[in-house]
């Protein structure tokens, strides 16, 4: 690209950006090379100095910083330390980031050891609880999904760019679902979160006929107490509820109390 | 003749996740060559314990980014076994061919994007896109196809949504199915100019006699569940699973290694063609001599010309597979499932080699053990046992450090291996 | 109005007739666990697809006038400066086969809004008017009360409507363009017989209905109960998660977003059907919202359709179709909340 | 297929139908940004031209209404006209930086293009207040609407009687147009600053507006005959202001507001500006008191 990028007139320089994952599936740094398509006018807006599954070497000058992946070692603080030191704007990119993703899954269990021992046995394994990257360092911006939607990493960044303000839906993906006219999960007897997560996947899930499993965290005013009282009145257990609930980590607190309520079904072994 | 080196490679890149090698040579004897996996472990074993069936699949997606679709297939096939249900032929159709498409995306993203700027000097893609844009727009299309084929039929290309136990939620499109196919039969010409790039690049010369562990084939090549077999002869049924894996703890590595007849074991593209070469289709056969790999190859390095060979065997089969969906009416997407406690076991041929998960189900179809037995792992004690033998023929060559370091990155590498998949 | 008869046998011919249109009609979707079938409309390539006799279809007409996503305009740059492109996006001309009654109401309503109206929406304009419309009867559903709304029956803003009497359609022609395409259809006069048929199947619908709402004072009664605190309870069932807007045959609230190209060359502006149920629907720039509570903007829904609408063009903005009660997860349905307004406006009097 | 857009709009070549505005919906004025003024931290004026001449005596608009202003890829949004009426084609809009596209213009340069579409709304009245006496009430950003009506009053300064301004802001800081009011003085205009915070250099008023309003109403001035009220600022100040307004004799209906809602189109269809089930676009922004009083939700 040649020289100095300008929007309007108005300076759009190239930033520097590195790519960084903690404990995660590396699925969402996947995505942005999933989308062959614009791959290269992608690669024209940022200058990648750092991103390890594709490339050899790199630097530590960045100016953008996406970090995927959730900490659930001592040492990943570190490494997100010195990374929030280097960058100007840190990036959580995806669910393990934003709110500890699948891996917070383990934190349910009353006995910290339990998951290390049923995976290892007395084999000795450094781990933590997993947490969000907001747990210990400043986040500037947050992309939301598991996996996250290339599209909407691709107007995030190019919004960043410009200089434009980096807007998420507050509404939920419901919306979106509606928007595409699909048949609601609920006519169709499978359970959903669609009402109360936050839309920007236009429905991905739904759109397959597969219900949301709340991915991206909670809407803006999510009326939760609603969607389990529709859910208990349509026959679905506490447990499945709980289980979408769970999942991601976005409705953490919810998924807590709800889990106190629930019958505990072996989810403590060992306590 | 050199005869001192000390290589500490940590992170090595443009592999999955997070491993090192660790090569220290004095005075021409080898001190120490390991590979070293310092990965985070997630615990998906343990999460999945006193979730209800349905989890299993969903979760198990984001054990990997590169083949959730394998995880999600084998979680699945492990459920159903488990409960005795047996899904009907369209079902078993559709899921091989996404098995095949994942196959194609996630090889084809591994010789091109991963491996080939190894050959061409360069530390990544992105300055081939300048000096080879024509090699670049080939790897680019034969991977979007291959994507956009993993969205039709399992909703979506990574952790899938259409994939359920039982079946599908939703069929592709017929008229999509159809230009599917016509997409595919442009593949093959893209498939034979990657062949002969391939063919042009220099493979090292290594050589290191090893066991190789793959699904047995009975009439076809195979990916989705049949007995187990290794090149020193065990045959085990899929339910035997452990005893073909032998998965041990060690301190080098925080995901665990495995064993079998020997010291260790490879699994992967090489394995499967190593034991089922003569049931490639034709032209990928053909392509395997363009190549020169011929059963039983024991170098590691011609991992990647057996991925490129088994991306033309999915690209013919996916053509059948699509011939056969069309010449039926549509069945029904998704039969129910009566959970039952049990134990079931699913084995997938992944990308990166042979995988198994276990589930044990209490009455409620409520999970009470886990095991997931993920390819790289089984790979690890064999990337040891490699690395140490190209110290020792390296110290013997009186190799420089950069070459070392350089041969012992690309053989990680030519293993494909998925380092956070591995720890899980 | 001219009437003519149509032999059933018939229709398949007057369907190939449109073939130079895109044929848009009722299909099946889905069905439930329990076996009801779900409809919709969609793009019909063969006859054999179309279900004349479908209830009621999830998801309105709407899109095919006024899509959920529509592109405005696009943009290419050059430095300071651009150009601006618009096209109203309506290029094949459309035939609905099998519209009802509620429905066609429901685009005349939106017409006003649209058409006759101090800016006219050339988007919904140039669809509209390229659309060749044939309604059909319909047998009342539980959670129809179009007839309250006065949208059971529709006297304009198709081309021709269709009422099956048996063995053949009573058609009502509208259009010259309908005269024309039933010409070639074998269609014949109707007799007496015809009439006396085609009217008691009026009285049969209307004797079918069971869901009813008393819109007497209606306005009146929204701004008595400004303050009810019946709208509360709503408002914490509620979900905001603005279904009920996006299968209502009528909602057509908006907001507009742009995209910048990723080669920063170009850009495009983007309408979206909006719903005021939506937690943002009034929030402004630095964040004051003007309706941050649900049950204020539920109760909007409600003031717009029912009063506001009416204020302007003396007729409601619901044709009663039943969909958003229908659709709504929480069972927020019209007749009820009405129901429910009215009863407090009566208190214990 | 998308084809250049030029006025009259013409839908895919089909004929103009009667009911159509030909001035089409999604015609926008090409306008360059000729000068940018900063008026305080985060408020500038920008003085907009179109760019076509002819078209430029054709656009003409009333005090008190407003334009869309667009930037393409940023965004669109209404801003009232704060200039002079008699200045047809050459209009001043004042922007605070807030948002998107506000805060995108904050970093624009002179001479870029934007698109102006309008005016639209309703406007204050300024023929029909000939002769009376004016009392205009501003608070903070409030100022931007009110100085449109005001400009038109004092370019035909000998046609009303008694002008005055009350204005407010939080700070001196915060205070706009302030070179321009030793000329507005010099219109015989009564002009009353306050702030709500002073700092060191201020030796002005310090207060609520109201405050100052009272104080001029004392001694029971009725404003029952032939007075005009033009009210502009936030909702809670309005209320205040009207009500003081409303307690010396003045009709509801001679008492003016402009109101603010979100907005994306300007043309009553997007729905997002409405006040009960009000357009403000369409029969606002300027209101009437008496009107404003029947908005259920206007305060
Ligand atoms: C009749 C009228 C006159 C106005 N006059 C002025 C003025 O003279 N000077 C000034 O600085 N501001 C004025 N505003 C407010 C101005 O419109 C908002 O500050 C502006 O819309 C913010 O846009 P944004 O893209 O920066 O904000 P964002 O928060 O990014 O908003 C996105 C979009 O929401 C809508 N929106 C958000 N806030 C408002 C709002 N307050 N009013 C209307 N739409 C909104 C717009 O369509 C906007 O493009 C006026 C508003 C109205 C209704
Ligand atoms: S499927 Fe889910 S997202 Fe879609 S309408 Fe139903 S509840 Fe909402
Ligand atoms: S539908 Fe739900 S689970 Fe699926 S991608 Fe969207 S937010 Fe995530
Ligand atoms: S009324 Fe029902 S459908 Fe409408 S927004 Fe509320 S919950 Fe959703």
């Amino acid at each position: 690209m040649p020289g100095e990028r300008n929007y309007l007139g108005v300076p759009a320089p190239r930033p520097k950006a590195a790519f960084f994952e903690l404990s995660s599936c590396e699925g969402c740094q996947l995505q942005l090379f999933n989308n062959e398509a614009t791959l290269t006018e992608f690669l024209s807006l940022i200058e990648i100095v750092r991103f390890r599954e594709v490339m050899t070497g790199g630097s530590d000058e960045y100016a953008i910083a996406f970090v995927e992946g959730s900490v659930t070692r001592p040492d990943e603080i570190e490494r997100l330390r010195a990374i929030r030191g280097n960058a100007e704007l840190l990036v959580a990119l995806g669910s393990c980031a934003c709110f500890g993703g699948v891996n917070q899954l383990k934190n349910r269990f009353s006995d910290p050891r339990f998951a290390a021992r049923t995976v290892y046995g007395d084999f000795p394994v450094a781990t933590m609880e997993a947490r969000p990257l907001a747990d210990f360092v400043a986040v500037d911006l947050w992309i939301y999904g598991c996996p996250v939607k290339k599209e909407e990493v691709e107007r995030i960044v190019t919004d960043l760019v410009v200089g434009k303000k980096v807007v998420h839906p507050k509404y939920p993906v419901c919306m979106e679902c509606k928007a595409n006219e699909n048949i609601c999960l609920y006519d169709l007897g499978e359970p959903c979160l669609g009402p109360i997560t936050r839309a920007g996947c236009d429905a991905w899930c739904p759109n397959n006929r597969f219900g949301c499993w709340g991915c991206r965290g909670p809407a803006e005013g999510a009326n939760i107490a609603q969607l389990e009282e529709i859910m208990k009145t349509r026959g679905f257990s506490a447990e499945a509820i709980l289980d979408r609930l769970e999942c991601f980590g976005g409705f953490r607190d919810v998924a807590d109390e709800l889990r106190k309520k629930t019958d505990e079904r072996g989810r403590s072994p060992g306590a | 003749m050199k005869i001192s080196c000390d290589i500490n490679l940590r992170h090595l890149t443009r592999v999955e996740g997070h491993g090192n090698i660790r090569i220290r040579i004095e005075s021409g004897a080898v001190r120490e060559a390991s590979w070293e996996v310092v990965e985070t472990p997630r615990f998906f074993e343990a999460m999945l314990v006193g979730k209800k069936w349905e989890n299993a699949p969903w979760i198990c997606a984001r054990i990997c980014g590169i083949c959730s679709i394998g995880h999600t297939l084998a979680s699945i096939r492990a459920v159903e076994n488990g409960f005795g249900f047996e899904p009907d032929t369209q079902t078993n159709r559709l899921r091989l061919l996404l098995k095949h498409m994942e196959t194609l995306q996630s090889h084809i993203l591994h010789l091109y994007f991963l491996v080939a700027p190894d050959f061409f000097g360069t530390g990544s893609i992105l300055p081939l896109v300048e000096t080879h844009p024509e090699e670049v727009q080939r790897a680019a299309r034969l991977k979007l196809l291959a994507n956009d084929a993993c969205d039709l039929i399992g909703g979506r290309r990574l952790h899938p949504t259409r994939t359920v136990v039982g079946g599908f939620t939703m069929l592709p499109a017929r008229d999509e199915l159809r230009h599917l196919h016509h997409r595919l039969r442009a593949a093959i010409t893209d498939l034979h100019r990657a062949g002969e790039l391939f063919a042009g690049f220099s493979i090292p010369d290594f050589r290191r006699e090893t066991e190789f562990v793959s699904l047995h084939g009975e009439k076809e090549y195979p990916f989705i569940g049949g007995d187990l077999k290794s090149s020193d002869g065990v045959r085990r049924k899929e339910w035997e699973y452990k005893e073909m894996s032998n998965e041990y703890c060690t301190p080098q590595s925080t995901a665990k290694w495995a064993r079998l007849s020997r010291a260790s074991f490879a699994v992967g593209a090489l394995a499967r063609l190593n034991n089922n070469f003569s049931l490639l289709h034709e032209r990928a056969r053909k392509l395997a001599e363009l190549l020169q790999l011929e059963p039983v190859c024991h170098n590691p390095f011609m991992n990647n010309a057996a991925q490129l060979v088994e991306c033309m065997h999915v690209v013919e089969d996916a053509l059948l597979l699509i011939d056969r969906l069309l010449a039926e009416k549509p069945g029904e997407p998704r039969r129910k499932v009566r959970p039952a406690a049990g134990r079931g076991v699913g084995a997938v041929e992944v990308p990166r080699g042979i995988l198994y998960h276990m589930y044990e189900f209490d009455e409620d179809g409520r999970i009470v053990r886990a095991d997931c037995v993920i390819p790289t792992a089984q790979n690890h004690a064999n990337i040891q046992h490699d690395i140490e033998a190209l110290a020792r023929e390296a110290a013997a060559a009186g190799m420089g450090d950069r070459d070392i370091e350089h041969f012992a990155s690309m053989l990680v590498r030519s293993y494909d291996p998925c380092i956070s998949c591995s720890v899980h | 109005m001219l009437f003519k008869v149509l032999p059933k046998y018939r229709l398949q011919a007057l369907f190939d007739a449109l073939s130079s249109r895109r044929i848009i009609g009722p299909v099946e979707k889905a069905r439930r666990p329990d076996g009801e079938v779900l409809y919709g409309f969609d793009a019909i390539c063969r006859f054999e697809d179309l279900r004349l006799d479908y209830t009621t279809t999830t998801h309105s007409p709407k899109k095919f006038f006024l899509p959920h996503r529509e592109v405005l305009a696009t943009f290419s740059l050059s430095g300071t400066t651009w150009e601006k492109m618009v096209d109203d996006n309506a290029y094949l001309p459309v035939a609905f086969f099998g519209m009802h009654a509620c429905d066609i109401n429901a685009l005349n309503k939106l017409d006003k809004v649209m058409i006759d109206s101090s800016y006219p929406n050339p988007y919904y304009a140039a669809k509209r008017r390229s659309t060749f419309i044939i309604g059909i009867d319909c047998v009342p559903q539980p959670q129809c009360f179009c007839r309250s709304m006065g949208a059971d029956t529709v006297l304009h803003g198709f081309d021709m409507f269709l009422t099956d009497i048996g063995g053949d359609y009573f058609v009502e022609v509208q259009s010259a363009e309908a005269y024309e395409l039933l010409k070639g259809a074998g269609t014949r006069d109707p007799s007496s017989h015809d009439h006396a048929l085609f009217m008691k199947k009026g009285d049969m619908k209307k004797a079918g209905f069971s869901c009813q709402v008393d819109a007497t004072d209606l306005t009146k009664i929204l701004d008595m109960e400004f303050q009810a605190e019946v709208w509360l309870d709503w408002g914490k069932k509620c979900l905001s998660c603005g279904t009920c807007a996006n299968v209502c045959p009528t909602c057509y609230c908006y907001g507009v977003q742009e995209y910048v190209d990723l080669d920063l060359r170009g850009a495009l502006k983007e309408m979206h059907l909006y719903s005021c149920n939506l937690i943002d629907f009034a929030e402004v720039a630095g964040g004051h919202n003007f309706r941050p509570e649900s049950h204020t903007r539920l109760k909007y829904r409600f003031y717009h359709k029912h009063r506001g609408f009416v204020e302007a063009f003396e007729a409601s903005l619901c044709v009663g179709c039943g969909r958003c009660g229908t659709a709504c997860l929480a069972g927020i349905t019209v007749p009820e909340v009405i129901a429910s307004v009215r009863r407090e406006a009566q208190g214990d009097a | 297929m998308h084809r250049p857009f030029t006025p009259p709009l013409m839908h895919s070549g089909r004929e103009q139908r009667p009911g159509e505005d030909p001035a089409g919906f999604e015609y926008s004025y090409m306008a360059e940004i000729t000068n940018i003024y900063p008026l305080t931290a985060t408020e500038k004026l920008y003085q907009i031209q179109l760019c076509d001449s002819s078209l430029r005596r054709s656009f003409t608009f009333r005090p008190g209404q407003f334009v869309m202003l667009e930037l393409p890829g940023i965004g669109e949004a209404p801003f009232s006209i704060s200039s002079s009426p008699l200045r047809h084609g050459d209009i001043e809009l004042c922007i605070r930086a807030v948002g998107n596209l506000t805060g995108f213009l904050d970093r624009v340069k002179r001479g870029t293009q934007v698109g102006i579409s309008g005016p639209f709304g309703t406007s204050f009245p300024v023929e029909e207040m000939e002769g009376g006496d004016m009392y205009f009430v501003a608070g903070g950003l409030g100022i931007v609407p009110l100085r449109s009506p005001l400009c038109s009053i004092l370019e035909s300064r000998s046609r009303y009687g008694e002008v005055n301004l009350i204005y407010g802001a939080n700070t001196p800081r915060k205070l706009l147009f302030t070179y321009q009011y030793d000329a507005w003085r010099r219109f015989d205009i009564d002009l009353q600053i306050t702030v709500d915070e002073p700092d060191a250099g201020w030796d002005g008023h310090v207060g609520f507006i109201t405050a100052i309003l009272e104080k001029k109403l004392a001694g029971g001035r009725s404003l029952a005959h032939n007075a005009y009220a033009v009210v502009c600022g936030p909702p809670v100040m309005f209320r205040y202001v009207c009500d003081i307004l409303t307690e010396a004799g003045l009709p509801m209906q001679r008492m003016f507001v402009s109101l603010e809602r979100r907005m994306h189109c300007g043309r009553g269809k997007c729905c997002r500006c409405n006040i009960g089930s009000t357009y403000t676009c369409l029969k606002g922004p300027v209101f009437d008191y008496w009107s404003v009083m029947n908005l259920k939700e206007a305060i």
